[in-house]
């Protein structure tokens, strides 16, 4: 076994990102390949990223997987690591013609698709698609993050004319510290009918501040990816919705591909592995609960 | 720092501030929520007061617990890492079925073990604190990773997750800690022999082994007692956000330092109290409370903090050489 | 051309030479109803003193008098609250210490102000470093200032860090510095506190050497056979007011004694005849680090003395006996048993009391309240199971503040707060109200007032008639003389005389300190 | 910090690992690096070397301006954000159409004024190091993300943002610019007077005063050049990653303490030199690159960084205690 293809994440204290990794585990196994699992400690960490990015290539892999972390910072970093290894690019674009094939999300678009949950969701809970609404981001300075949030407003602005986005708020990365916005926005804003939380950490800090109050019927919240914990808020009606994409496979493909642009074969150039709204009525679907258990372990 | 030769002159004008300079830091707190009181509808709301008391309350344990570290000259970079990786064993405990009270109390002690390790650091070792406990910081986020595989663990226990969020005399079961922690705090700092000891050695360790002081048993116990607060408020924590997770309260030593030095604490050593990390913490969750109640844009939140840190401290300073 | 007078030229200008044409014995400096208040305490009132050209005044008074107060208004260090000060002639406002240096008027400090972290060299030449191209000229600052220390016969090394010196060698390294810096008028704080004999004689010799190159001197001192020594005329300050100006020739000691503490005393060394008991402590061979061999014995009722030069190891043995460093070989008898004094605390709890030699260093919490540094050691036996009782806390501090006449508003003022010989105080009642069998008094009258210092040989007789022991630690001969029952030499770690009471004369005793 | 009364006797056993005590904290770099390179074969490629020397550029400038400060017994919290906020300001002047140099010039000239402000701060209104920087990393933040919108800048200009990419003479052009910074630096703190003044303000701020030096100015001073090595470090960096964002650089005010405690600087003053603080940067780049080369997971990664700060620190304190 010594073919070695690392693959680069955003941040690997993230769930998120360790299905990533997972998913790219289970590649390197299925398929006999070494897949250090690489990546920043935080999705600002550009520089982490870049210095990373090096490293990896100074150990001379047959191929890198990476997920960059902003479009244009990672671009040149890219450009000059082609030059010796082929790279493949997962979940988001950089500023580069170099990857030799490219998996993935569309994040402007999950945040559409959460906007249209959203929408729904209050249209249920009072008939018309009308009412306050409020959007968290997590960090500020997170490419990804603004993309979602882009995504959300835009589509409210054109779709949804009757939805006022009253409060368009930052966090510090930590779930405490959404819990406490939510449950401040709650105190200030009476009339407000849906929040759009747009990670993981929020969706459980807000989650949580939905679950606290008893404002499931009240309050519609969608948030952006899952794990056990907002599944469960899921199901007991605090969150009315989920966008899960499909880190899993964004993981195992990348490994595949590289490895087969590696012996030069050829390969798709773009993969668009997709956003799905998960939602009470939907979640017992067997593709959708793959999404939202992913096999890890 | 500053001398003028014009001290009897420079005072004059002022009398026009005079109130506002011989306010007490509660005062200034006061201040605060008076202010809001009166441009925000819904800042006097009892559900506002729950929030703000909740909101604060991590925070003050924290401080509490580095005020103590603070005060023999040392420092706690560790808390924060603490809070998160108590989260993680305590939701760990549970899962694996250990009964509440007993994962609880293991999570605690384990907090004494950390303390004990800073200790062992410093009084051992001779390392500074600000390494042993930045190091401590840096292993305790790999360790908790490790455990939860970068992800979070969910606690199933409705008991305890119902407790961060109920009240008690309408009160929050929170706030309640808070008081929990800080009255024996305060009899221990500022009534008992220990706490005269963690001044002296704060203010002059020669002098205090020389009076017979056990300066190395001084240092352990603040540290484990900065340890042990920590390890508790991530107990706090985890039944707050129902999950472990070991990334979570990033940051939460500088929040805790901050409050601590707001309040009066000097990071020199040998000048500190238990109120007065208190209000620092409150004071802080209130210019965040304050901020989103007003809508405030989340950028200018931060300068506005930034400012608002300034001001208070500026003004709790002069009052205070003025009183000497 | 000496070298001091060489560093000197460096600083000619116009402001410095001023002084200089100020004729002797006309007035160079006055004082106009100068004023200090610290909050409600005030330091100094309205006072109106005129210092000459050439002379050598001297100022006295009691402890808190405001002496310190004084001299750091000349220098810059605080700002007055009302009055005016006359220099040569013209009122200028001296509001920071650079514009004292620039006029030629310096003080060595009563407290010594240097930075221990940098070297000898370094601190002599702080804030006035030898440049070239803006580059430091480290090696020949070193040189220069070897020269200096060399000349003025100090015997120190000029490249090793001040923290390494002890403070009687760090006063020496202020006293050099203000010399060197092209000084008009030179003020000396207590510089003999910490001296013994020898550096005093040589201190002397420095002080006549600059008067006689017309340098003004203020000299500060509790001692006032060395104010007859050395001062044309003298000042008493009482309770921050100036009570009244003498030429030295028309006073005598008690006159001055009664003008500054209104009352006269008969006598300060105060002996009473005590029954020596049984030995409490004795030492065998005792070694470790900075003293050998030491072997000695202290009885109930008994005052021993030791006496050496600087660094004699006293201070060593001292503290190798009370457990804070480590015994090297010997044994140590406590009641006849033999023991050993592991730690600080042990020596605590067998029963003995070190009031330490510095009281920056060792003694007091500085920012800390009297009261806290006071029952710092005792806190133990004033604790009701986990709480202090406020009561005894309060009633034990007050004790000793009013025992020891300390001149404090409240036992809450922080003790950074006191004047130099109030703290010496504290560091002293600290150790009174603990109880021990044994006490270890290491230069415990530094700085102290004559009226005190009678009152504290009485406290130490009472505490002898309580059946305890001490061990007097000085470098102030008078006093181990008129005190110790036993008097022990000390020289280079070593035991190399001893005396009973009276049994050798002073030259004798100072003969084997020094070795000739 | 602790006597045991066995001093001499304990001393006996450590004689094997003498070798290892006498080290120098250079040469516990050397350590690693020859360790680095038997166990991995890519360590000693000029690639990865050029790659570590990058890596550690950064934080070794960030921790030389943050010795003055700390050597004045002062801390600067606020170096991370500025080196974000540099990094906005510079792109939006470049973007706005501001020539290169003067865009530069004009970054650095605004870590001067924060510097001046942090000065003002601690000198004329009598804040804590502590409380100012931390009040200014905040409200830095806030305005830079304001400016961006949350977002980020492209930098266009590819003369700039080639050059932290470059190499000069076979060594990256980052590490050039360590170099740029540490010769005047060394003159600076090691050979001229104003260095000896900011030990002697770190010693005895009293004491300098009375010496004649102007205590206030020698305070201005280290916080100046703190700020402005940042904002240096701002610019190397959005020249680095092309962009200008005001979330970057976050935490590593704690990393650039670190260096400097690493590298010996005291943080009760008085006590730092030039090259310690670079060894104490690199020493951190090298444990991270090596973790990297030797595919160590990431959270283990911080558990050995945690561990190894111990024992490198630790080495480095019993060779300067036995050196006395
Ligand atoms: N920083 C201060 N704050 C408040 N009070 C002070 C301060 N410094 C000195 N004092 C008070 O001013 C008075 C005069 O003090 P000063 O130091 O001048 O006395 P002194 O004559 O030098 O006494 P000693 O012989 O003990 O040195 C004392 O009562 C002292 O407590
Ligand atoms: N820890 C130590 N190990 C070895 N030698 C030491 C140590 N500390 C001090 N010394 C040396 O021991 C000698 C005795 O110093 P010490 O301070 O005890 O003298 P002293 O007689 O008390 O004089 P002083 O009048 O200065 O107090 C000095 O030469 C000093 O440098
Ligand atoms: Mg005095
Ligand atoms: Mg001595």
């Amino acid at each position: 076994q010594d073919v070695t293809i690392p693959i680069i994440v955003k941040d690997t204290t993230s769930f998120y990102w360790q299905i990533v990794l997972a998913g790219a585990r289970a590649a390197g196994k299925d398929l006999g390949v070494n897949v250090p699992e690489l990546g920043a400690q935080s999705e600002a960490d550009i520089n982490g990223q870049i210095s990373i990015l090096e490293n990896a290539v100074a150990g001379k892999p047959a191929a890198i997987v990476i997920a960059p972390t902003e479009f244009k910072a990672l671009g040149k970093p890219i450009d000059e690591a082609a030059k010796s290894v082929p790279i493949i690019g997962i979940d988001s674009a950089a500023d580069s013609k170099a990857f030799k094939s490219f998996l993935t999300t569309d994040n402007v678009q999950g945040g559409r698709i959460a906007a249209d949950g959203l929408a729904a969701a209050i249209k249920e809970m009072t008939g018309k698609e009308e009412g306050d609404v409020v959007i968290l981001t997590n960090l500020p300075g997170v490419g990804s993050l603004e993309q979602r949030r882009e995504g959300f407003l835009d589509q409210v602005k054109t779709k949804y004319p009757g939805l006022k986005v009253i409060a368009d708020k930052y966090g510090d990365g930590q779930a405490t510290t959404g819990l406490n916005m939510m449950t401040d926005l709650i105190t200030a804003n009476p009339n407000l009918v849906g929040v759009f939380a747009s990670n993981l950490i929020l969706g459980q800090g807000v989650g949580q501040a939905i679950a606290e109050n008893n404002l499931g019927n009240k309050i519609k919240v969608i948030a952006f990816d899952s794990d056990d914990k907002t599944v469960g808020f899921l199901k007991d009606g605090s969150l009315a919705g989920l966008v899960v994409q499909d880190p899993y496979r964004m993981g195992y493909d990348g490994i595949k591909t590289a490895l087969a642009v590696s012996k030069g074969e050829t390969v798709p150039e773009n993969v668009d592995t997709g956003a799905n709204l998960v939602t009470k009525a939907n979640m017992n679907e067997p593709k959708i609960d793959a999404l939202i258990n992913p096999k890890i372990k | 720092m500053t001398i003028t030769s014009t001290d009897a002159a420079a005072v004059a004008p002022r009398r026009g501030m005079n109130i506002l300079f011989s306010l007490t830091l509660i005062g200034l707190l006061l201040l605060l929520w008076i202010g809001l009181g009166i441009v925000t509808a819904s800042f006097w709301t009892p559900l506002n007061i729950s929030n703000l008391l909740r909101q604060g309350a991590m925070t003050a344990i924290l401080a509490v617990g580095q005020t103590f570290v603070i005060i023999t000259a040392g420092i706690d970079l560790s808390v924060g890492a603490i809070v998160g990786f108590s989260s993680v064993i305590l939701a760990w405990l549970l899962q694996a079925g250990v009964p509440l009270w007993i994962a609880i109390a293991a999570t605690l002690l384990l907090g004494v073990a950390i303390g004990t390790f800073h200790g062992f650091g410093i009084v051992r070792m001779g390392l500074p604190p600000f390494i042993i406990t930045l190091a401590t910081l840096t292993s305790l986020r790999g360790i908790g990773l490790l455990i939860t595989n970068g992800s979070t663990i969910s606690i199933t226990n409705e008991t305890f997750t119902n407790f961060a969020r109920a009240d008690f005399l309408g009160i929050p079961s929170l706030f309640w800690m808070v008081i929990m922690i800080a009255l024996p705090a305060y009899v221990f700092l500022h009534l008992s022999r220990w706490g005269r000891y963690l001044f002296a050695v704060g203010s002059n360790s020669e002098a205090a082994r020389l009076s017979g002081v056990n300066v190395n048993r001084t240092i352990y116990m603040a540290y484990i007692l900065s340890a042990t607060c920590a390890a508790f408020v991530g107990v706090l924590l985890a039944s707050r956000i129902g999950i472990g997770n070991a990334t979570q309260a990033e940051g939460w030593e500088l929040q805790a330092i901050a409050s601590s030095v707001i309040g009066g604490t000097s990071l020199f050593g040998a000048v500190g109290s238990v109120h007065g990390p208190l209000i620092g913490a409150f004071i802080l969750a209130t210019i965040n409370n304050g901020a989103n109640l007003l809508n405030v844009n989340s950028f200018w939140q931060r300068i506005i903090t930034g400012l608002l840190i300034i001001v208070i401290v500026y003004f709790d300073q002069l009052r205070r050489r003025s009183s000497r | 051309m000496s070298r001091l007078e060489e560093l000197a030229h460096r600083h000619d200008d116009a402001l410095l030479t001023e002084a200089s044409r100020v004729a002797a014995g006309t007035p160079i400096l006055e004082l106009k109803g100068l004023q200090k208040n610290y909050g409600y305490v005030q330091a100094l009132k309205p006072a109106t003193m005129t210092f000459l050209a050439g002379e050598i005044h001297a100022i006295v008074g009691e402890n808190g008098a405001g002496k310190s107060t004084l001299i750091k208004l000349l220098t810059g260090v605080i700002t007055r609250t009302a009055g005016e000060i006359l220099w040569c002639g013209h009122p200028v406002t001296l509001a920071t210490p650079n514009e004292a240096i620039a006029r030629g008027i310096n003080a060595v400090h009563q407290e010594v102000v240097l930075c221990p972290h940098l070297t000898v060299a370094a601190n002599l030449f702080l804030g006035d470093e030898v440049n070239r191209n803006g580059l430091m000229r480290t090696k020949q600052m070193e040189t220069m200032a070897q020269a200096v220390l060399d000349d003025l016969g100090f015997g120190l090394p000029a490249d090793v860090p001040l923290s390494s010196l002890t403070i009687g060698q760090q006063q020496l390294v202020a006293t050099a510095r203000a010399a060197m810096r092209g000084t008009q008028f030179l003020i000396f704080d207590e510089p003999t506190a910490y001296l013994t004999r020898q550096e005093s004689a040589q201190l002397f010799k420095l002080i006549r050497r600059l008067q006689g190159e017309g340098v003004t001197i203020v000299y500060i001192s509790h001692r006032l056979e060395e104010v007859f020594e050395l001062a044309d005329r003298v000042s008493v300050l009482r309770d921050g007011t100036h009570v009244g100006t003498r030429n030295i020739g028309d006073t005598n000691e008690n006159e001055l004694i009664a003008l500054m503490i209104n009352r006269s005393i008969e006598q300060i060394y105060h002996k009473e005849e005590i029954p020596l008991g049984e030995p409490i402590l004795e030492t065998r061979g005792l070694s470790g680090p900075g003293f050998e061999d030491i072997s000695l014995s202290v009885r109930a009722g008994e005052i021993v003395g030791l006496y050496g030069l600087i660094g004699a190891g006293r201070s060593e043995f001292a503290l190798g006996l009370y457990g804070r460093h480590p015994i090297f070989a010997g044994e140590i008898r406590w009641m006849g048993r033999k023991v050993e004094i592991r730690n600080e605390r042990a020596a605590m709890e067998l029963g003995i009391a070190l009031a330490p030699e510095s009281r920056r260093d060792q003694g007091l919490c500085l920012n800390l309240p009297i009261g806290l540094n006071i029952n710092l050691p005792v806190f133990r036996k004033l604790s009701h199971g986990p709480v202090i009782g406020r009561a005894d806390e309060a009633a034990n501090a007050d004790k000793q503040i009013r025992d020891l006449s300390i001149k404090t508003p409240s036992r809450r003022v922080l003790a950074s707060a006191m004047s130099g010989g109030n703290q010496q105080k504290i560091v002293i009642g600290k150790w009174l109200s603990h109880g021990a069998r044994l006490f270890i008094f290491d230069e415990p009258t530094v700085g102290v007032d004559v009226g005190t210092k009678a009152e504290i040989y009485r406290l130490f007789a009472k505490l002898l008639k309580e059946g305890a022991g001490i061990i007097l630690i000085s470098s102030y001969l008078p006093e181990v003389y008129e005190l110790a029952d036993r008097l022990h030499v000390f020289r280079g770690g070593r035991l190399v005389g001893s005396h009973d009471f009276h049994d050798a004369t002073h030259e004798e005793v100072l003969g084997e300190a020094i070795g000739v």
